[in-house]
């Protein structure tokens, strides 16, 4: 399954990109952040949540195909 | 099917101008009897020396949008509310300028102090917008809220 | 010897424009992280039948600025604020027009919100204004708060 | 000792004045609130609390020969 990844602020800087594609085989969210982590072992020591279709997930959560994002501590207003 | 919901983020800071426009647009409401607005303004703070003279911010907008048009839902349904606007600013806002500006608006005052502080805590907490602090010398931190 | 505290008092109601630059005037107070404005207006409220089109605001002026002076100072007390301001109108106002602008600033959220609630209900409950609600058939009535 | 007496909103509309100057030979807040009464016999119904020199106080308070209000409900914002 292709699913895209974004990356936002703090972790858009370590990764040096703010979107990507993935084409895997995996079936739950903890498995796309492992996947991400072994690409990008700066993030390992970074707080950050996940979100699928615009809403957050656990690590439990099916992939389901939709825009998966990975998102650093909110810091709006 | 993609749902479009509306858009809160103005690109740079919010001008007084604009809000006084808003202001100004209430007047034909005359149900309305007391209204409350939140402004949040950057702080020029100074950390390890070194002062803060903007903040960047950038934002998961359609998470970000649909967000705010649940807080938006759930605040019509707390409170008894005759209005309520909200406006984040995207891009560089600079030390003393305006980067959020919510306004709620009820035919009484007990409800606009409750669901103004409901919108702004629920607003940082669910929000996924970013803040990077740019210091006078160029270097830069993410910002964090407390 | 008469002491003579400031005046709150404006003719007449009190403009978004006015509303505008005071906020514009705090973009030079870069510690301050957070405004929180309340603004009353005039309900055009139905009272058996007959519209409310304005209400004639007096007061016990002296007095008046006494209070909001106190009230001032305890704030200052209660609260870590950088700036308060407080202004109420005199005269007609009509409805949909705006008859009382509070605004508190301080460096953090959590301080305007209680600030501001609390200046509002204090001066509600102890300054001496008095206000004569204006129908559209010329009677009147007068206001007393809830 | 003669006081000046204010009376404001709609007691002021009942009473026709918004200020006027009385001689007077008692001591006590609650003696100038029977004297009003006497004078307006209409205010009797009215709610009102009293101040002298810009500060609410009780029948019990002693004239100082500042000025005295006369005040309905407050009603302001």
């Amino acid at each position: 399954m292709l699913v895209e990844i974004k990356y936002f602020g703090m972790l858009a800087e370590i990764t040096g990109c703010s979107s990507e594609q993935l084409n895997v085989s995996i079936k739950k969210i903890g498995e796309i952040k492992e996947l991400v982590l072994d690409k990008y072992p700066d993030l390992r020591n970074k707080d950050f949540r996940m979100a699928q279709n615009h809403e957050l997930v656990s690590d439990a959560t099916m992939i389901t195909g939709q825009e998966i994002a990975i998102l650093p501590p909110f810091a709006g207003g | 099917m993609k749902t479009t919901y509306k858009n809160v983020f103005r690109d740079g800071p919010i001008s007084s101008s604009f809000i006084a426009q808003s202001i100004a647009k209430h007047q034909s409401k005359t149900r309305i009897g007391a209204h409350n607005i939140f402004l949040g303004q950057v702080r020029a703070d100074m950390i390890d020396g070194n002062e803060v003279v903007a903040i960047d911010y950038s934002a998961y907008e359609e998470m970000a949008n649909k967000k705010f048009h649940e807080i938006r839902e759930t605040t019509f349904k707390k409170f008894n509310l005759t209005c309520m606007h909200i406006y984040h600013s995207l891009g560089m806002v600079k030390s003393g300028e305006i980067c959020l500006f919510v306004f709620v608006s009820s035919p009484r005052r007990k409800e606009v102090f409750k669901a103004l502080e409901y919108v702004v805590e629920t607003m940082k907490a669910e929000a996924p917008v970013f803040g990077k602090e740019i210091f006078e010398d160029q270097s830069h931190q993410w910002k964090i809220n407390s």
